[in-house]
């Protein structure tokens, strides 16, 4: 499958999974930006892997969701753990460092979990959440649970030996999980095709009988549907499936970084097609009203500063929390 | 009390564990009958359980410990195989960046308990990568449990322990005792991490060991039994160990050998001699001696590996050496 | 490409190279024999993979090597070692754990090197070949000395991180290295179809933008043909080519165990098929005259016989050694 | 004597090396310009000497490794990055069961000198995978070396020898270090493994560290400095390690803490330990203490961090108490 009629695609979609695609973009693309605004403003200083450009594709994979459905993100998560569910104070707490965060300050950006919103694991290390969503899936298929497994991971990720032996995996034991990867056309500072040659990334399912699609990341409806798709195959036990979601990373790699290694109308072109703008057009030609649309960005925004107020205003952990959670048992020194 | 081997003791164990809790599964490469694994442990338990419960992972380590701890996280109590412990090397991330630290680094919100068993190997001609004790490595991951058992009935105890647990372990079966038989309680056993276990009593001189250096170091002990009384401590747990039972020994006898397979630089051994010595400061009469496997890879010829392996012979020398007073 | 049409691929096969590689075919079968002889009559007791089933292949490949070039194999490797040009005698007392050994008894069957004949690597990690065998094809391209790395692996190899990591990295630099799958349909005692859900295994490559190829492993010129044009078009600058060679291990994992996990019409229907018999019958067929087959049996089971004498008869390492080729410095302790 | 970073005296052992010899290359993730590697430490060396001697790999830290250690064994000198430590996980079986085993598997009829290039983080709020202090899992496989500056001459010092080493060093080069600037040599500049430094002279009490916590040390030593007289040696090397100099000062000062940032329980500061007590049983005034770090995973927020990390203060709380013969 490659990039479908998209005006028709998102036609399919019913209104209120528009709206809640919208409203998820909504809090990611505001989050963020709340967070590159204390960023700038020097009120926090935290290592920063900004979703900006990819928020349109995790709302609409969020929005293929059940509740009771698990998910897995990365370092460049927080797109994806809003529209898994993740508590917003509770994780711009923890991305700040505090107490009351959902790993109480011990996690940080690159290990949020809130597993009360199916948000179980959050890696640093390219391609290992991939293996570990094949096990909260194997679980799912042992108990007949139902409940199926996104895991999200960047187009670099599809280079690392982790990626591989967990799609296999997945495939010869038909698991419950849809592999999402976010192909925003670099890793670090490279891009894709310096460090492979397969022309579309979902071209290697097809090495472990595997069906992979590719989609256009940036529009809501084209990503919905196919994450939906292989959501719906996977809880009906037809096995996992490779969605390949094209996007781009407007922050560069980390938020601050130079970017000089992107060429400029490579940038402008990802720009010009900002994928937030663009779903809110595309509502408003469906005859969403734009009423409608206001009160949300107003209603979220408001929550988003309360959850920056709520998370800048919180204390740090104790430190001698940190003998707790080592293991089950409280250990000294 | 029945005698079995260690590999029917630790069979035992997976069997009244996966009949108690169904959450308890395996998974490992090549691990379903008519086989029953590389070295037949979890033999019979597919044709008991069927293949749901005993699944036959590719040749993908990572992928086997990262569906273990996915799984554990999801409420099941997955027994992962790593056939040999030479191959933590293609796993090591999952285990210690992943599964050991899953825990705290949610802050509790999330837990992993799992096991993973795995062979160690040793003296027996596997070559240099087939044949290493790596238990160094995991008990500097602060997260992960750490046992090695020496008895069949220890075997038992430990790992119905480490299924037990709510934290990952890690227990590494030392391939040349498999075969070995030793009496094992029929019913449940269960080995509470840190707890070493006195397997010689003696007041002279304190062995400290674990795994298949257990029995060399009663060979040793034996040995020098006409001139001096040995005692013999048996770790079991080496992450949490049994700081007190070895400081209260140690206290007794005044002089401590710590004996491992595993090269001795960088080895469990340099720990413990640094928390004895701490400790006991002007209360031993004699140095810290340890005996392990000399610093190279392990060999493969025998006259190599045995002279790379430390030997009963090497643990008497010891023993009477720290007896003299001298290192 | 599939299976080709094997008497016509066999005829564009000349003479010279049929008889090198019935040679070689000979000569990997016999010390193979050799072996299980001394280890069923109590000579020896050593961990031994028998690569009984897979000679032709191993003979085959060799063929298609060019002196200086590199070869990289694994545990079950002796047909690789001896195809490649390591020394019997050398290698038996190597297996043998012998002080004059190719390794000085350091390394025994599972990591066999013999440098002066490019046998460089034989590893006991599972796919863990792969990546160094890049390693060497590096070498030689960035000295532009026009030689190919070969590198032998299984079929279950292909399901590690290693395997995938190294056939990207090999593809996107055009590194002169063949991968030679020796897929013999069981990793220990699980069939590959158990552990995969890929038709072919060569099916795999096209992820990695690089060719593949599957061939009748038991046919000599077929594999012949299709490693040599792997190795041209390596040595030309055209990069890495996945070669799959379909065969069967009749000994099955390691030599000794029970093989009750095969299905016996599937060990039977191998067995009928013995590569090794095929080849003769197929040079006889060709012309070739059966004193020359002969004399080439005769004559390496001479060899092979005084090797295996002059490695029973040769003394162990000694201990003190062991502290040599730890560092380039001899250590103490 | 130019005073420049540790970044740049890196990156001038790597640009002098280049020159020199035209079989040393680079690999790593991203190294090339315009970024010059995730902490810009070869920057301007693909510019230099071009895309082909600088290699910028995918994410496959075990092909980077195993690209290396083949290219090593052809006769080439690769230097590879791993971006950051904690990222050995990936590529320890590489790095440990090949690597460092080929000379010895092969009898010495092959041979791997390369280096490993690592940043070894901590501190700056990089959490629980991008914040480990691994050296313990590398001293404790024969065959490496390993190596950790603490100054930007130590750091071009130590990564021109690693390069000329016939054999695999693994260089831990400290995060936080590398903006720090200091005095480096203009020309080549050389340490031998095994050659520790005295940065700081003293005779009452030694401390023993490597890396980051040398300064940490050198600021103890100077807060007690009015009541007592420290000298801080800075190992460099961890394989091999300079126990004659290490014993030297012992013997004279007969007070010994030993400091590194890993966590302390199996880390590498049990086997400086170990070695000492045995060397210097008699000798030695009070109980070697170690300060490093807590046993637990590298938490992120500042405040858990900070309480992690082994700190200047807690030096001089063990500093204070070795000299009172307390442990
Ligand atoms: C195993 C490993 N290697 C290297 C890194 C350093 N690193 C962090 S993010 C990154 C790029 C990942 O690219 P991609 O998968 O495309 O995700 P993106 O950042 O673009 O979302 C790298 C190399 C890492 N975290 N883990
Ligand atoms: C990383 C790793 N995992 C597991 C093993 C144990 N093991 C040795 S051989 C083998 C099967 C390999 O199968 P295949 O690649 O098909 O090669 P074959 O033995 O059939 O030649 C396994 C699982 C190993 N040596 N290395
Ligand atoms: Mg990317
Ligand atoms: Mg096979």
């Amino acid at each position: 499958m490659s990039i479908t009629d998209t005006p028709r695609a998102q036609a399919t979609v019913d209104e209120a999974t528009r709206l809640k695609i919208f409203e998820t973009t909504t809090l990611i693309n505001l989050a963020d930006e709340q967070l590159r605004d204390m960023l700038m403003t020097g009120k926090i200083a935290i290592i920063y892997y900004s979703p900006r450009g990819q928020e349109v594709l995790a709302a609409a994979a969020g929005a293929a969701q059940r509740p009771g459905d698990y998910s897995v993100t990365t370092y460049r998560g927080l797109h994806d753990m809003l529209a898994g569910g993740a508590p917003l104070r509770e994780t711009l707490s923890e991305m700040l460092g505090k107490g009351n965060g959902t790993c109480r300050g011990k996690g940080g950006p690159m290990h949020i979990s809130a597993p009360e919103a199916g948000v179980m694991v959050t890696t640093g290390i390219v391609g290992a959440g991939l293996p570990i969503a094949n096990g909260l899936a194997l679980a799912s298929k042992m108990r007949g649970d139902g409940k199926v497994t996104f895991v999200n991971f960047g187009d670099g990720a599809t280079n690392i030996g982790a990626f591989h032996e967990a799609l296999n995996m997945a495939a010869i034991w038909d698991l419950p999980v849809v592999f999402i990867c976010q192909n925003n056309q670099y890793g670090e500072f490279t891009p894709r095709l310096e460090s492979q040659k397969c022309e579309n990334i979902a071209d290697r399912a097809a090495g472990y009988g595997m069906p992979g699609v590719t989609v256009d990341g940036n529009d809501a409806a084209e990503t919905y549907l196919a994450v939906a798709a292989a959501a719906e195959r996977a809880r009906r036990g037809g096995g996992p499936t490779l969605v390949e979601c094209n996007t781009f990373r407007f922050m560069g790699h980390y938020f601050g970084e130079t970017q000089e290694y992107m060429p400029a109308d490579v940038i402008a072109a990802a720009m010009a097609a900002d994928p937030v703008p663009r779903q809110r057009a595309q509502l408003l030609e469906l005859g969403t009203d734009e009423a409608v649309l206001a009160e949300i960005e107003q209603r979220v925004g408001q929550e988003v500063s309360e959850a920056a107020e709520f998370a800048l205003a919180s204390a740090p952990p104790d430190p001698q929390e940190l003998f707790d959670d080592v293991y089950a048992e409280r250990v000294s020194i | 009390m029945a005698s079995i081997t260690m590999a029917a003791a630790l069979n035992q164990a997976l069997d009244e564990e996966m009949d108690r809790d169904e959450r308890v599964f395996l998974i490992g490469e090549d691990i379903p009958d008519p086989t029953g694994g590389a070295f037949q442990v979890t033999k019979g338990l597919s044709t008991k359980y069927g293949l749901e419960r005993v699944l036959d992972s590719p040749i993908s380590e990572q992928a086997i410990i990262g569906a273990s701890t996915g799984a554990a996280m999801a409420g099941m109590r997955p027994v992962a195989e790593i056939m040999i412990c030479d191959f933590l090397g293609v796993c090591m991330d999952q285990l210690a960046n992943h599964a050991a630290k899953l825990r705290f680094m949610s802050g509790g919100a999330t837990t992993v308990p799992m096991v993973v068993r795995t062979m160690g190997s040793g003296g027996i001609n596997f070559g240099g990568q087939h044949s290493q004790m790596l238990e160094a490595w995991l008990v500097h991951t602060p997260g992960l449990k750490v046992c090695i058992p020496s008895t069949p009935a220890d075997a038992k105890g430990l790992l119905t322990a480490a299924i037990r647990d709510p934290d990952p372990v890690v227990i590494i079966e030392p391939c040349v005792l498999y075969s070995v038989p030793g009496e094992v309680p029929e019913s449940a056993h269960v080995i509470a991490p840190g707890t070493a276990d006195i397997k010689r009593a003696g007041s002279d001189v304190t062995v400290v060991t674990y795994g298949r250096q257990v029995h060399d170091a009663l060979a040793a002990a034996e040995a020098v039994a006409g001139e001096l009384s040995v005692e013999v401590i048996d770790l079991r747990w080496l992450q949490p160990w049994d700081v007190e039972t070895v400081l209260a020994s140690a206290r007794k006898t005044t002089r401590v050998v710590v004996v491992h397979q595993a090269v001795q630089r960088g080895g469990f051994g340099g720990e413990v001699a640094a928390v004895l010595q701490e400790h006991l400061f002007g209360t031993l009469t004699a140095p810290i001696l340890r005996v392990a496997g000399k610093n190279t890879p392990v060999p493969y010829a025998t006259e190599l590996e045995s002279f790379h392996i430390p030997s009963a012979e090497e643990i008497a020398t010891a023993i009477r050496a720290v007896a003299e007073g001298s290192g």
